[in-house]
């Protein structure tokens, strides 16, 4: 198997996809020529032509309501925004239309579109370029959210978002760009909400998605002996409680860890799912870590406290195993 | 141009439109519509104006104040007056309501909950005629209130930069809930901002059916060429106060406003060309009053006894929708 | 004591509040002669003037992006946004702008301003005036969330807010407008982040706020002999986590209940608290009763179903007595 | 009238913006500067014309590319340094950054990491110095990119409506990121927009630093007599690529454009104005150079050896501020 980076896994997937169905088209600031600033659509511009590799104002609302009105008359846009920060620009078309349009209409329209975002934390850039907001829009009814960790999920999980009829908001990080992984060619894809068990294990379940992944998979490294079952929920919308719920039938114990801010992130809506569907199995109680719940400061040495911590992991996993803090 | 007949039809769906206002107005009354409802009254030739230009497989999107556009447009009046009363056999199936009225068969691709929501939802229709080589053409309706929000910037924007066949209908009614719009207008003509855009911005006589018309026959030319977009903006009235629960200011309806808007009733103005130029018949407004009262009486019946919608089916696809069996 | 309605409750806070201070104004769409679609703000242009009283076009953005430069500039802005939904289209100022530039500005700055807006479901006027979106913004760092139930914590939460000098989302329910109360006149006021014991129980803490309140009253009042202690937040952020503790520790169950879908929610975050702060202490899992999990369609028929019900909490609170479904 | 000492001046402010970019560029690369930086180089015309026509305690809103109008509104050039390399010392104690420069005392309201998001809160210290009387004027920078946000449309507006003491400065610097403007703007002038809201709409040389400060001055008086805002369009041209990972495509940096731009180099032309009509000696920019990089060695080194914020400090702020003891 040939060996791609987390881009190109995501190119792939567009380019197929493109290639099988003629109305797929990608949309966004800087996607045509220079096939966006993350350079995930190289090449698509050469190949496809200006309209099915559309160049864009700084115009996050039109870009969005663009999709939302090609989706309604048949086309399924895959848009770029550039950091999930700007969505803040275009909440409007993401909840209020793309996610609403079908139900309102009373099902006679799909709503088959992509909304590709960059997330994450870690790059100095301060707290306009650093959110993780995946919660939001787990909190819309009407909207999908997948989040890839890797570069084979990155182009099964992209392949299935494009072919899926309702929205999607897929989160890709910017510090998983240059990961590089086996990935098959082909026309397989990754079905939205189904979790990967990374590994299989006895005495805790971890449940992380995305970059967050890899801090926790840093902490496991810190323990000389565990048997830790992780997690990689791949989606977090729809979510595969089923896997989360048997796995901690099985361990007794469970922390999530993601980037994003504890607050109503997505950990704690797990801990509630959880605590719903298998208090009688725990041995202890579900935790979560996830960044610091301030606006991101741009100093290198503030930021590094601000983000989900190796060591805030281990801290808790270890509490979560002893009891002890 | 216009045969006689076909001025005749506009003169009844503009007549259909303003009795429907009335009678949901009454429903509303009763308890048998519910929610917020937006009157078109006075606004009629507008939308009759602008979807007479359009063909049925042109796309328009709609507001919150979208009976008309629907009715224009050639959707089904039952369905309209059953999707009012929430029911099953609604235009959207009860789903919508009157702010959300969708009938893609008919092109009409939805109302608007969100002031300058639909703005940026048509350039993809109008995207989506370009991308696959299709003449149809799209029309975004929106009043001058919504021409204050960001996506109007946005969108005629990028409208013109790609020559998108799209027409951009400002309904300016003077209003925009209880706001007169000189208060919220920096420059009294929206169809001024256009030449920001290099795209050409007019005027029409929006409470005049046929300006209405000839102008938007116009701009669907230049759109379905190619040419690009065109912003026209229609100087008409909302006779109407904002909703059935939102009373004007008395301060904000000056008399001599309101009478000199009556007197420039649409239909009363295309009547009377009519009569003028057509020779026609005097009393043939009463027959199509009586004829739509007629309607009307079927649809209202066929939707008061319409069911609701069933409470076990949408539970059935809001499951799988929306995953709720997860919970 | 006077009895005044919800709104009248709102307006006179507003207007002592004005009075005391030349620099509090209200600014939003028909807020000026027609005194707010929702009569909240009745009289005060006439009393201050159009500078204090602003109508605005609609550009949500503009109000939002206005009052967050007006209080960078020492004023006092009391925003009013319609409806809770149409948030969805100034997120960036409030997230990005409002609630950063303290931090940001290296504490440079303040930004004490209240964004006054009108949530819940109920009126049959479908899916983009139906949310309760408290949970996004509780998950944004930097913002206060305030709910009163009431009509008296109406008035004392919202001098708090425009005393407070950080932005504070303050969400009022149209359904409560019009109820009476006891409220008195004067310079008090209620700090923000203290919950109040609506009656004090032993058998399940039962914590609710703003219009939820209501139907978990009705939901109490099915049964005949029910020991609950009912905790009105009151604010979500900053949130008295103590109080809701200490009340568990007591009863040992707790449900929590609000308008806002479950999924990512404040019951959510509330459950993730519980566990973390007082798991040894449950006798039953926590729980959440919140709105259906689907943009509110428009038939009655259908909206009544997605809405919080009152039967909902019934059934839940007697499961967590009785472990029966 | 400038005085020649004043011409001077704006020379010197011109070169330490060029300088300090140029510096900022090797700091990064050697790792003493991270995170985004946008380089305002062949712009300092607009930064240190409009900086100029203002007092100290004017207002402005500056953007992601905010260095130089950090620089020309007056702030320590230490604190900015400072500020960029994370210090505790900065201008925002290293809370900030490149693209959130506050400096409150001399009247710097923030740069703004979202494209348009300062727009909207410019109209707020506008709306407050009318609302207290007071005649502070305010400046907002946006480049070309930021004029098709929804921002834009919102504020120009409000601010025309209600005559704001508000100028808006957009910096055409022909290039939104990657993309050179001719893909975005549907008219290529932004000044074009200025008529659909009834305010003036004025185009500047924006390589010369003197048009854009009469230019300025204009619109600043107009703005402090309660006339209200102009929108003033510099024309400039972005001579770096975006920010330091972002290269330019080739086809886009045309040999022609890049070679007239340079020769339009706004320190070359006010020299030589200056030289011509002010008979400037010919080494004076030597001597300035010399004097700035003086300068900008005691600043640096000052920077350099400030300390980092402390974690603990920041965690004891961060508690109270965002009630993080909750969790
Ligand atoms: C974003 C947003 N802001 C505010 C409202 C509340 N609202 C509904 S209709 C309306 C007035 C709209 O005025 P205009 O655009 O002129 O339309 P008209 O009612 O005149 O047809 C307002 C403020 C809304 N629905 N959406
Ligand atoms: C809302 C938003 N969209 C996109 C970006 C990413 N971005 C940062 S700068 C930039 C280009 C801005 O162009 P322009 O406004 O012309 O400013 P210039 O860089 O030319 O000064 C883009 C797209 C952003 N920061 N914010
Ligand atoms: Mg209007
Ligand atoms: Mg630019």
């Amino acid at each position: 198997m040939r060996r791609i980076s987390y881009l190109k896994a995501i190119n792939e997937a567009i380019q197929e996809e493109m290639e099988r169905d003629n109305n797929v088209f990608v949309i966004g600031e800087d996607v045509g020529e220079y096939g966006g600033v993350w350079g995930a659509l190289r090449g698509i511009y050469e190949k496809y032509g200006a309209m099915r590799a559309q160049d864009t104002p700084i115009s996050e609302s039109g870009i969005i309501g663009l999709a939302t009105g090609a989706a309604m008359a048949g086309l399924r846009p895959v848009a770029e925004i550039m950091y999930m920060d700007f969505l803040t620009t275009c909440m409007d078309p993401v909840v209020n239309q793309a996610a609403k349009a079908d139900l309102m209409s009373g099902w006679q329209l799909k709503i088959p579109m992509v909304i590709r975002t960059q997330y994450g934390i870690g790059t100095r850039e301060a707290s306009q370029h650093s959110q993780s907001l995946e919660a939001w829009f787990m909190h819309t009814p009407g909207l999908k959210v997948v989040v890839p960790s890797n570069p084979y999920d990155a182009k099964g999980l992209l392949k299935a978002s494009i072919r899926d009829d309702t929205p999607v908001i897929f989160m890709e990080n910017r510090l998983l760009y240059n990961d590089i992984q086996d990935v098959p060619e082909g026309t397989w894809e990754i079905p939205l909400g189904k979790a990967k068990i990374v590994h299989e294990g006895e005495q805790i379940t971890i449940v992380s998605y995305g970059h967050a992944l890899k801090k926790v998979i840093n902490a496991l490294n810190e323990f000389n002996e565990i048997s830790a079952e992780l997690i990689d929920l791949r989606t977090l919308v729809p979510m595969d409680i089923d896997t989360i719920i048997e796995s901690v039938k099985k361990t007794g114990r469970i922390l999530i860890a993601h980037d994003a801010v504890e607050k109503c992130g997505a950990g704690a809506e797990i801990v509630r799912l959880v605590i719903e569907k298998a208090f009688d199995y725990l041995d202890a109680e579900p935790l979560v870590c996830g960044g610091l719940g301030v606006p991101t400061p741009f100093s290198g040495k503030l930021e590094d406290i601000c983000m989900l911590r190796t060591e805030a992991i281990v801290g808790k996993i270890q509490y979560l195993l002893t009891g002890i803090i | 141009m216009l045969t006689r007949m076909q001025k005749i039809q506009m003169l009844k769906s503009m007549m259909i439109i303003r009795e429907f206002e009335a009678l949901i107005k009454k429903l509303y009354k009763e308890g048998d519509v519910e929610g917020a409802i937006h009157c078109y009254t006075g606004e009629e030739a507008v939308a009759v104006g602008v979807c007479n230009a359009l063909r049925k497989d042109d796309y328009i999107f709609s507001t919150h104040r979208g009976h008309g556009h629907a009715i224009a447009k050639g959707c089904s009046i039952k369905k309209v007056f059953a999707e009012l009363m929430g029911r099953e056999t609604g235009l959207c199936k009860g789903m919508g309501g009157s702010m959300h009225l969708f009938d893609i068969e008919n092109g009409l691709m939805g109302g608007n909950g969100i002031v300058g929501g639909g703005i940026p939802l048509s350039l993809g229709t109008a995207y989506a005629s370009k991308y696959k080589g299709s003449d149809r053409v799209t029309v975004c309706f929106f009043s001058e209130g919504a021409s204050n929000q960001g996506t109007f910037n946005e969108s005629i924007n990028m409208a013109a930069l790609w020559k998108l066949p799209l027409i951009f209908v400002c309904e300016n009614n003077l209003f925009a809930a209880t706001t007169p719009s000189y208060k919220t207008l920096s420059h009294p003509d929206i169809a001024k901002r256009a030449d920001g855009y290099s795209i050409p911005g007019i005027i029409a006589d929006g409470n005049h059916v046929l300006d209405v018309y000839e102008k938007t026959c116009k701009a669907v030319n230049r759109a379905r060429e190619g040419e690009g977009p065109t912003l026209i903006e229609c100087k008409t009235y909302r006779v109407e106060g904002h909703c059935m629960v939102l009373k004007d200011l008395p301060q904000h309806r000056p008399k001599q406003e309101v009478e000199g808007w009556a007197d420039k009733d649409p239909i009363d103005i295309l009547e009377k060309e009519l009569m003028q130029d057509e020779g026609l018949e005097k009393d043939i407004r009463e027959q199509l009053y009586k004829e739509i009262q007629q309607e009307f009486n079927e649809a209202v019946q066929y939707a008061k006894t319409s069911p609701f919608p069933d409470i076990n089916e949408f539970m059935k696809i809001a499951n799988s929708r929306y995953q709720l069996c997860e919970e």
